[in-house]
């Protein structure tokens, strides 16, 4: 994607979390609000045939990935629409034929998941890869351990993608692990690691472009740190702690004033250009929500289908 | 003047009685420690240990990583060591990661070494179903009425709440302390003085002639809602809220299924080999064959969609239901 | 001819029929792997994967660390992205660490993502006592029999074990094969020709008149003995091999304690909330109120101690007595 | 400890277990033959306050630890004279009250045990340390990173000794840990990892005593790996699986002749000397034998006690 691609699909990104934290008819949402760099970066690095997974901040992921925002919407709202018939919701959306293996609510619960899709996508000899996004706190769980052991004894063709936002609902990341950089986790087992501005949907691209270069040439997995930041508090239903001080810092890392900044400088992006884009956005989520909308909620029968 | 200040009470809300059954219990034993995710300054998912990071600092009151099997695995080894660990696993769904050091250890601590180490851990976890999906509902409070060595406690008022655990604190352990999502708002009236709830006691809830129904955590209150509705139909049900589950009372279910005639079991995790069978079964040894009926679950995951939540867990009209076909048979 | 060769059969070790049934099925279908710690060289704890490794290679029979949780989490994903993994969890103890992944990834996966995505996965793993202690001689079947999406089996002969875990190959999944520390070395006849044991069929072991007994694995064995020795007192057994737990088939068990009027249920794991109960709970539904009674483990730990094992877990003896208490109620 | 006690305590290792590997009235055992130096080692680095934990293979820890020869012996062939009263054999025996808090035969089950014992002695104030002995296998299991992190944050009091025996039943270590060195699995959490030669009782004794200081001195865990053989297969049940050539590389690296050698070069071990320890040592297993055999089984109503 060129340059504005990204930064529409990041502005995409926040347009529709802005316009799903206003509803209240969806329980709550873990929004991807700051990490907007991460999911766009790392998805611009992937190929059709490659799987992502993610943890339950899925939105980002998601639509990074190229799913349909209207799809996604009623996802999320729990319409019939949804790729997951509405039954998963943010937890656990997915769509494996658009290469997005999915979410799952279960803090650290992906890795081996996406190991295992890994060792699938080995076994049959394939060029694909398996991509699996997780935060900082899911790197305290023993899954890392023994994911990064057997991918790496296995030479697995996996990315491991930090979005590390230095935080896991109120436990700041340097409570919560020990480690200097969480990259260093990946080190004893060979791993190639890197860690880098999450806010940066360049850096994380092209970081995420080198690793995976090495991961398809047979030479095992790859550890990407992204040091990214949460804009709003855990989950649209949960308080904030964070101090307003400390949040003046987190907002001043907006991956997308950082490459709007960028384009204006180098004069890619004309004086009006940015009123359109989020012109477009803005009605795409329209449309997205209309869409979301139009759909029903699933019979009570469904309760009973799918299950064996 | 006596009998007035015994019965006094405080309204509380369910996650303020377990706030304050910890600072009750950490105030008069200081080998108690909490250990959970965002347990600390944050107060907890469900603000229900609001205060105590305040009160008792942060190495009494300590915020773990991510970590579900090593948190429940210290509090093993610091209970066996001496200390009295109330570790909280957030969700019951959870609670699988760390089932290693709290069966294979903590359960059969005592037992293997012959008496040597006991494990006074109190495990508190969140069972039920509220719009969080199939990874944040499950119920598996059978699982572990069936760990031999392990004692489960699961109230539904926050008095019981209250009672419970600073019993569970006191007791030679381990205790899982089971709590719900849908309760931790409610209200109700907990003694102003300090006061324990035995575990193994039942507590009959409402009293009735026409059918037992048993229910424990937040079942107990759809059982209500049921019986109230039945009892314009001229249904007169007899409720027993479980509150310990391991030990069981069942001489208070036997008591009141004796005298009704029909017993209708009611939980909100999977029938199968559940708590219902359970007590079914030994309901027949000693009342013999009365009327008996179960509800639980559909045979399903709890999706986190509001319709088919509500499909899949109990609710009043489905025990409603139950029960007229229950008494008419 | 024809009939003569569709019955011709080979006596096999119950450890030879599993390696039988992998490797028929690895031939037949190249998404079968197999991953499990020491199942390549050495063939397994039992040699019940024995000359798989040499028969299908390094990257088909794999070596696992010492890690369920990625061993259980790894095979799940590989199904979920169209291998078929068989994933060997030594003991049934240890099933414990790789819940997470097999409860709440794939037992739900289906139902979750809306039919997307299967996971074709067969866990396999060991349960019951046999001189190994507290941690190494659980059966935990109950626990997930109450998983809705999960199937569980457990044979008791080598043909069962062939034909179930052949089956359980092909099945969309996720799929619990149980099998049991004394059965590996018990020979049986195997049909010489590829065949295939539904899951979800109990088999009648035995026909009897007097009294229905239920078991699966290696407890079976142990009914059979019982009922010989009740035979010669005049007491007729008639015994039922539950091979499939989850599904289970409730008709076949219906029917004979239907014909017999008392049914006795035999597990080694614990009773509270186990299968006793549960085939308990629905027999009654659908046979009314018959006499029964449930034989299962004391409740405590199984120690390793042989007179201690011996005491806990149920022996033919105690089986006998139940039968005979039922019957003279 | 003298290095004459050294040598005689792994030398009555070795000799209560040759005498128990004769026996066929246990159903097995997990032999520690070829590692004495391990748990010789690190328990002379002890003091009687701190806590030994340990895996299924329980020997060497719990004679080095100083339990009673008799009692250990009793507990393994399942008599009531044994500290565990006979329910626990090998796999979980225990006496905290002489400093040994037991084996867990569960694969790493101890780690984060042990790592809870040492939070109670911090938290009492104590001086004393929890020390964890696990093998190689266990390095694959996550509840490794997960006590590693929560220990390195907390700062507790807890040494873990990887006897890395270099196999867990037939899987050899480079097979199932991709770490070159088990020590580096620490590091990332700025915990102090040391790597020795297991089969130097001294070395494994001075290493121990070091990491130690730091330990009581409140400076966080520490980490030691002791690479160790395993002279027999990995049960008196299981088969070997290891060539004869192989075998000959690892009973080259015994530990008793090792100090016996250095003690011979230095002249310390007069000539008849050995002679005598080896009679000393036999005779001390007699005794336990026969401590043991005069104990009986426990009743079979044990089964149902010290359950709650
Ligand atoms: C195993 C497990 N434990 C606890 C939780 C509850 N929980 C949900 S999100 C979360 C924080 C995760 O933090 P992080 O991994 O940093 O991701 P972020 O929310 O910052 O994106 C926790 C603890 C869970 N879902 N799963
Ligand atoms: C969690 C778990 N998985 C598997 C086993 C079976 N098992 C017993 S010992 C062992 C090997 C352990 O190897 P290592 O840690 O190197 O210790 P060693 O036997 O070499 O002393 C295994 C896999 C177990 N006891 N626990
Ligand atoms: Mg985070
Ligand atoms: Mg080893």
């Amino acid at each position: 994607m060129d340059r504005l691609a990204l930064l529409r699909r990041m502005m995409l990104i926040r347009s529709f979390e802005s316009a799903l934290a206003k509803r209240r008819d969806h329980g709550f949402q873990l929004l991807s609000s700051g990490a907007e760099g991460v999911a766009v970066g790392l998805c611009d690095a992937l190929r059709n045939e490659d799987q992502l997974l993610c943890s339950g901040r899925s939105i980002a992921p998601s639509l990074a990935r190229g799913l349909d925002p209207g799809a996604v919407m009623a996802e999320l709202l729990g319409r019939i629409a949804g790729p997951n018939r509405g039954k998963a919701g943010r937890g656990h959306m997915a769509q494996p034929a658009a290469g997005f293996f999915g979410a799952h609510a279960v803090v650290g619960g992906n890795l081996a998941i996406a190991a295992g899709v890994a060792l699938a996508l080995q076994q049959r000899r394939s060029t694909a890869i398996s991509v699996c996004v997780f935060g900082d706190g899911a790197c305290g769980s023993g899954a890392l351990h023994e994911t990064l052991n057997i991918a790496a004894l296995w030479k697995l063709p996996l990315l491991l993608v930090c979005d590390n936002n230095q935080i896991a609902i109120a436990t700041p990341r340097e409570q919560a692990l020990a480690a200097a950089r969480l990259s260093d986790l990946a080190a004893p087992f060979g791993i190639a690691a890197v860690t880098v501005d999450g806010t940066d949907v360049i850096s994380v691209r092209d970081s995420a472009t080198g690793l995976i270069a090495n991961i398809r040439a047979g030479q095992g997995p790859g550890f990407l740190e992204c040091i990214s930041e949460r804009f709003f508090s855990h989950s649209t239903a949960t308080r904030e702690t964070r101090s307003a001080a400390e949040m003046e810092v987190v907002w001043s890392r907006c991956p997308i004033l950082r490459l709007t900044g960028q384009l204006r400088a180098e004069g890619v992006l004309a004086s009006g250009a940015m009123e359109e884009l989020q012109h477009d956005t803005d009605r795409q989520v329209l449309h997205a929500i209309a869409f979301a909308e139009a759909s029903p909620f699933p019979n009570s029968a469904e309760a009973l289908s799918h299950v064996d | 003047m006596l009998t007035e200040s015994v019965s006094a009470t405080v309204k509380l809300f369910f996650r303020e009685a377990i706030a304050r059954a910890v600072s009750e219990s950490m105030r008069r034993d200081d080998r108690i420690i909490l250990l959970g995710q965002d347990a600390g300054r944050f107060g907890g998912a469900y603000k229900e240990f609001s205060g105590l990071y305040g009160e008792f600092g942060p190495d009494r009151v300590r915020d773990t990583p991510v970590a579900e099997a090593a948190m429940v695995g210290l509090g093993v080894g610091a209970a066996a060591a001496g200390l009295r660990p109330l570790v909280s696993i957030t969700y019951m769904d959870f609670l699988m990661l760390g089932l290693d050091p709290l069966v294979n250890y903590a359960a059969k601590a005592r037992f293997k070494t012959g008496g040597q180490i006991t494990t006074p851990i109190v495990v508190k976890t969140t069972a039920g179903a509220r719009g969080q999906g199939v990874a944040h509902s499950q119920c598996i409070e059978a699982w572990m009425m069936a760990v031999p060595g392990l004692k489960v406690v699961a109230p539904s008022t926050p008095a019981d709440a209250c009672g419970l655990l600073k019993s569970a604190l006191t007791d030679s352990g381990p205790v899982l302390f089971v709590d719900h999502k849908r309760l931790f708002s409610t209200a109700g009236e907990v003694p102003l003085a300090e006061s324990f709830v035995p575990i193994g006691e039942a507590l009959v809830r409402r009293t009735g002639t026409h059918v037992t129904i048993t229910a424990h955590s937040y079942m107990t209150r759809i059982a209500l809602t049921a019986a109230e509705h039945l009892a314009e139909e001229g249904v007169s049900c007899e409720i027993i809220d479980l509150r310990s589950l391991a030990p069981m009372d069942v001489e208070t279910i036997a008591q009141s299924a004796g005298r009704t005639g029909a017993l209708l079991t009611l939980e909100e995790g999977q029938l199968t080999c559940g708590i219902g069978a359970e007590i079914a079964f030994r309901i027949r040894e000693l009342v013999g064959p009365i009327r008996m009926a179960r509800v639980g679950a559909l045979r399903a995951p709890v999706s986190s969609n509001p319709v088919l939540e509500a499909a899949c867990v109990p609710s009043a009209d489905r025990v409603i239901g139950a029960i007229r076909r229950l008494l008419n048979n």
